[in-house]
């Protein structure tokens, strides 16, 4: 079973490391945005595999407040965007 | 049994995930990026909540990890509206 | 005894939330926090004089686990300078803030920077003095946005910026500290520290970051736009207590944590850059066309004296010489104390009445304003260095020092600054005493002349008769 | 020495320096905050590093307390420089 | 765990955080820099979690990912983008001119810079070798049985290092005083659309459930005062961007009460030990846990009120106003 976690752990990183890019490269704001959120969910599963691989049970708690501070953040950014009107 | 089953979902969860953020890199414009991403990390991330649950010791923590689910759909799908809607308005715009 | 160090913080900290919540009372509240704050830090003072120094655990933890307080005749004397100067602003303040709201806003935070002064003043713990470095400096830029005009909001923010880098490369040296020895108290790091990577680049990058905000030459440039834009009492706070607040940190860190590290080389480079400081802050000082300004370079100027000492003292070895020495450093740190604050609460009412503070317009204020003129000429006699200013007593020390261990360049510099500090304040008062007829009263404003008076006056008077008891005082400490 | 608190503490040198760099030479006010919330999350990141103590065995809570410290006076401190910047271009906006 | 994989997974964090730092410096676009801070932020706090650090985890979430980006993004909102992104063309060609002083300037920083990260280098090494500094870490373990809570990083921040947690939220009350002296709050939001409001209605009371949960938690697990009130301005930050005017702040000197409350419940229990013959915040150890967890609940209160001002940008305007909702474009 750890092996599998192991494995899956690396598997989110991937993924995380795949927004990056998207994050860097752009080329639209929104864009960003969106990757900066796939990175936000893959660091939510990343968390909540690591709790269970490093026996960290409070790390179910900073994914929470990871995912709900997500949701935050994509808020402030939406706002903004009705706002402004240009990205 | 319940390991199987966990680890059935965690690995499919993963294969949600990087399904996501290949289309995320290699689909050509921010709409089909959009519709890609929104159902992959959701997918991806409800599947690996539901196996890790299969896991959790007591009833709180089934009860975070759903939280965590529904935050992160909630999120995404509000922030996939604005952000088309906006898209959208500049496009009428140009 | 002990439990006068809690009190130094607490009572500043609690009259700040007083003057929040009661804005009524606000002025009112300040006086009794500041007459308060004295007679304690009067009691300190008289403690660390007749006991010798004093430390505080908080929260009754050892040192180390907890932080302690501590205080010894250099923290003492520093803190009662900076109370006299805190207790001058605040009565000056409470006549040149005119608008009800305006004092609403000043109180509350001009009792934070109070309490940061006293707090870093007495901290005994590495990560608590960034703290403290913290609270200083953004209530300095907050009390120094003040002024509201485009220009005080943008040295303010300069400020700040500069600020926040100067305590972030300070936060890195703690670490580094935290890493190689596991303590943060002061007196522990004293006695486990030895000569190594570790310590050298702490104590540099610890030192770069207070040099910044001590605004050392070529550090300087921040200062003289922020300490020019600020209302008149939050200038006189800035450049006479603010940045001798990060200065007493270098003294304290290169005398007393790390002294076993310092090479001649490093005090010798911090020598050059005060001298630098000194012939370029006078330089700026005597070109400028603004009263304000002139005061601010002539901070740059003597804070380069203040530096001078490190070498001197870094050559003489432990004995009477050496002692003497470091009195005339801290005679000389606290008459500029007293000094500089009085010459901008002087500057401040010149500027209120008159409209504009510009060197060459200033003819006849001698005659409308002969008070605050009178405490322009005694700041003048104290940044001079003429007798019998504590200003004198102190110079007179570098002097000797650098003659004793043979540094003849600190001799050409020191002279050279005086001689421009001439040029410059005689400047000002030549302008000031130009022709115009008849004094109607020699006290204008009370409220706002005295404080200027008392502090000048205490700078060229009292401190060039306090030498004795002074050295006294700091026998034992460093 | 464990590995992992070695490759941290490294890292954590690298962000300050990049950091450091951006704060020093950056024109633009945003751009040099930035710089200098990244050089203090490089400072974090050391501190972090050295109090890990390896898998399984609890780390040492000095750092972390000393980081949450620093993080809360960092975010307080950029909120101050952000009211300044929005009041600077407001007057230059009037002006 | 398997060691290689882990140093694998190490390795990909590190690059990930390297790169995004190195991203969000590099641009010359600021709301792009924004937007790859806050995912620098994000990516930090799986790295505190992975160092076993989960209290500095929880603060990174809510406030390096999730707040400070919020301030950036709310700043970014009011200014015109050339101000700060300052790519106007006259500037360009003006720089052009100084272009040599300016390579020299870049090298001689880039270089002072490259010396800062090899001196620190250099003495982590040596720090490293003299092996893990613990008596402190020893005594924290040794007293935490009479600091009143069993998470150590609680018992540090407010039992054994308390003075400094004073010192930090007095940190936090100047800054936002300073705020509030430099003027009015930034005009509101828009009321927003369905979506918006359907994501209000459940984000906000999960907002302050967990906050609460936080601050309760922290007694004997990761959390805290911090953390909780972050999460608590969270919530009124989401308020404030569907349209409430005041973010549900309170007017005029309750504000006040609320934002000087951490400061000033330090202060009275603190003092009120002195008088009463102990030292300074010297918790009696019977009465530390209850103590602790009130100061806690003053300060949760006052640092989300700060953290809402911040993200105001100053006082919350009453809601009589003739044009606070007036668009900004």
């Amino acid at each position: 079973m750890s092996e599998l976690l192991t494995v899956s752990a690396l598997g989110l990183m991937l993924s995380l490391f795949l927004g990056l890019l998207r994050v860097v490269r752009g080329p639209s704001t929104g864009d960003r945005m969106l990757a900066t959120q796939l990175i936000g969910t893959a660091g939510v599963g990343l968390l909540l595999l690591l709790s269970l691989l490093l026996k960290q049970t409070a790390l179910i708690d900073v994914a929470l407040i990871l995912a709900l501070l997500a949701a935050v953040a994509a808020a402030a950014f939406t706002g903004q965007q009705r706002e402004t009107g240009d990205d | 049994m319940i390991d199987a089953m966990s680890s059935l979902l965690i690995v499919s969860g993963l294969a949600f995930y990087l399904a996501g953020s290949i289309g995320l890199l290699r689909l050509p414009d921010l709409y089909s990026r959009l519709h890609a991403l929104t159902k992959a990390d959701n997918l991806g991330l409800g599947l690996l909540t539901a196996g890790l649950a299969l896991h959790a010791q007591d009833l709180f923590v089934t009860l975070k990890l759903v939280l965590i689910w529904l935050a992160v759909l909630a999120a995404s799908a509000a922030s996939a509206h604005l952000i088309a809607q906006h898209a959208r308005r500049r496009e009428k715009q140009s | 005894m002990a439990d006068t160090l809690i009190w130094l913080v607490a009572i500043p900290l609690a009259g700040s939330i007083a003057t929040l919540l009661l804005p009524r009372q606000a002025t009112a509240l300040v006086y009794v926090a500041a007459v308060a704050t004295t007679a304690v830090a009067g009691t300190l003072l008289y403690g660390v004089g007749s006991q010798g120094p004093v430390s505080y655990e908080i929260g009754g933890w050892t040192a180390g686990l907890g932080i302690a307080l501590r205080a010894d005749g250099l923290s003492a004397l520093l803190l009662m300078m900076s109370t006299l100067v805190v207790l001058a602003g605040s009565v000056y303040a409470s006549a040149y803030f005119s608008k009800a709201a305006e004092r609403a806003r000043f109180w509350p935070l001009w009792l934070l920077l109070w309490t940061s002064l006293n707090a870093l003043l007495l901290s005994g713990d590495l990560f608590n003095l960034y703290v403290t470095l913290e609270l200083l400096g953004l209530s300095a830029v907050a009390l120094a946005s003040l002024g509201g005009t485009l220009a005080a909001v943008q040295a303010a923010l300069r400020y700040l910026l500069v600020g926040l880098l100067g305590s972030m490369m300070f936060l890195a040296g703690v670490s580094l500290i935290y890493a190689g020895y596991g303590t943060l108290d002061l007196a522990t790091l004293a006695r486990a520290v030895e000569a190594g990577p570790v310590a050298w680049t702490a104590l540099a990058l610890m030192t770069a970051g207070l040099l910044l905000k001590t605004a050392l030459f070529p550090l300087h440039f921040w200062l003289p736009p922020a300490h020019a834009s600020a209302p008149a009492p939050v200038s006189a706070v800035l450049s006479a207590l603010v940045v001798k607040a990060a200065f007493y940190l270098v003294l304290r860190l290169w005398l007393d944590t790390f002294a076993d590290l310092v090479t001649p080389a490093a005090a010798n480079l911090l020598g050059i850059l005060g001298a630098g400081a000194i012939l370029w802050g006078s330089w700026r000082a005597l070109r400028t066309e603004r009263l304000k300004l002139l005061a601010a370079y002539s901070t740059v100027a003597q804070l380069g004296y203040l530096f001078l000492f490190f070498p001197v003292l870094q050559a003489l070895p432990p004995g009477p010489a050496r002692d003497a020495a470091l009195g005339g450093l801290v005679i000389l740190a606290l008459t500029h104390g007293f000094a500089k604050a009085g010459l901008f609460l002087a500057i401040g009412i010149i500027q209120q009445r008159s409209g504009h503070d510009r060197i060459r317009e200033l003819d006849g204020t001698a005659q409308r304003l002969p008070a605050s003129t009178f405490a322009i000429a005694l700041a003048g006699v104290a940044l001079i260095g003429l007798p019998p200013s504590g200003a004198f007593l102190g110079k007179w020390q570098l002097l000797a020092g650098s003659f004793a261990s043979g540094q003849w360049l600190w001799i050409l510099v020191t002279m050279a600054g005086s001689l421009l500090a001439a040029a410059y304040m005689f400047r000002v008062l030549g302008h000031a005493f130009g022709h115009q007829p008849y004094p109607q009263r020699p006290v204008t404003v009370a409220r706002e002349e005295w404080p200027a008076l008392i502090l000048t006056s205490l700078a060229v008077a009292g401190l060039g008769l306090a030498g004795a008891p002074i050295w006294g005082l700091l026998e034992g400490s460093t | 020495m464990l590995t992992a608190q070695w490759l941290y503490a490294m890292t954590g040198c690298l962000i300050v320096a990049l950091g450091l760099r951006t704060a020093l030479l950056h024109a633009v006010l945003l751009h040099r905050l930035i710089g200098v919330n990244v050089m203090g999350a490089g400072v974090f990141l050391m501190l972090i590093a050295v109090a890990y103590r390896g898998p399984g065995v609890a780390p040492d809570p000095v750092p972390h307390a000393l980081v949450l410290t620093g993080i809360v006076v960092a975010v307080s401190a950029t909120a101050l420089v952000l009211a300044l910047a929005r009041r600077l271009t407001g007057e230059q906006d009037n002006g | 765990m398997n060691t290689t994989a882990v140093h694998v997974l190490d390795i990909l964090l590190i690059i990930s955080l390297l790169s995004l730092a190195a991203a969000a410096l590099l641009t010359s676009d600021a709301r792009r820099s924004v937007i790859l801070f806050m995912a620098f932020g994000l990516v930090l706090a799986v790295a505190w979690g992975r160092l076993h650090a989960p209290d500095v985890a929880l603060a990174e979430a809510a406030i390096g990912a999730g707040l400070s980006g919020a301030l950036l993004l709310a700043a970014l909102r009011e200014q015109p983008r050339r101000a700060l992104s300052g790519d106007a063309k006259p500037v360009r060609e003006r720089e052009r001119e100084r272009t040599s002083i300016d390579v020299t300037l870049q090298l001689t920083v880039t270089l002072l810079c490259v010396a800062v990260a090899a001196l620190l280098v250099w003495a982590l090494a040596e720090a490293f070798d003299r092996g893990p500094q613990d008596t402190l870490a020893q005594a924290v373990s040794e007293t935490l049985a009479a600091s009143g809570v069993s998470n150590p990083v609680t018992a540090i921040l407010l039992n054994f290092r308390a003075y400094d947690t004073l010192l930090e939220l007095a940190v936090l009350l100047t800054a936002v005083l300073g705020i509030l002296a430099l003027g009015p709050a930034r005009p509101g939001y828009q009321a927003a659309g369905p979506v918006f409001d359907s994501l209000v209605r459940w984000l906000v009371p999960v907002l302050i459930l967990t906050a609460g949960y936080l601050l309760w938690v922290g007694a004997h697990a990761p959390g805290g005062a911090f953390q909780a009130g972050a999460t608590l301005a969270a919530a009124a930050v989401v308020l404030r961007l569907a349209g409430h005017r005041t973010a549900g702040l309170p007017a005029g000197q309750t504000l006040h009460l609320v934002i000087a409350a951490g400061v000033g419940m330090f202060l009275l229990v603190g003092l009120s030990l002195l008088v009463l013959g102990r030292p300074f915040l010297g918790y009696p150890p019977a009465w530390a846990g209850g103590l602790i967890l009130l100061i806690e609940s003053a300060a949760m209160l006052a640092i989300a009120a700060t953290l809402v001002l911040a993200f105001l940008g100053g006082r919350p305007q009453p809601a009589a106003g003739l044009s606070g909702e007036k668009r900004q474009c």
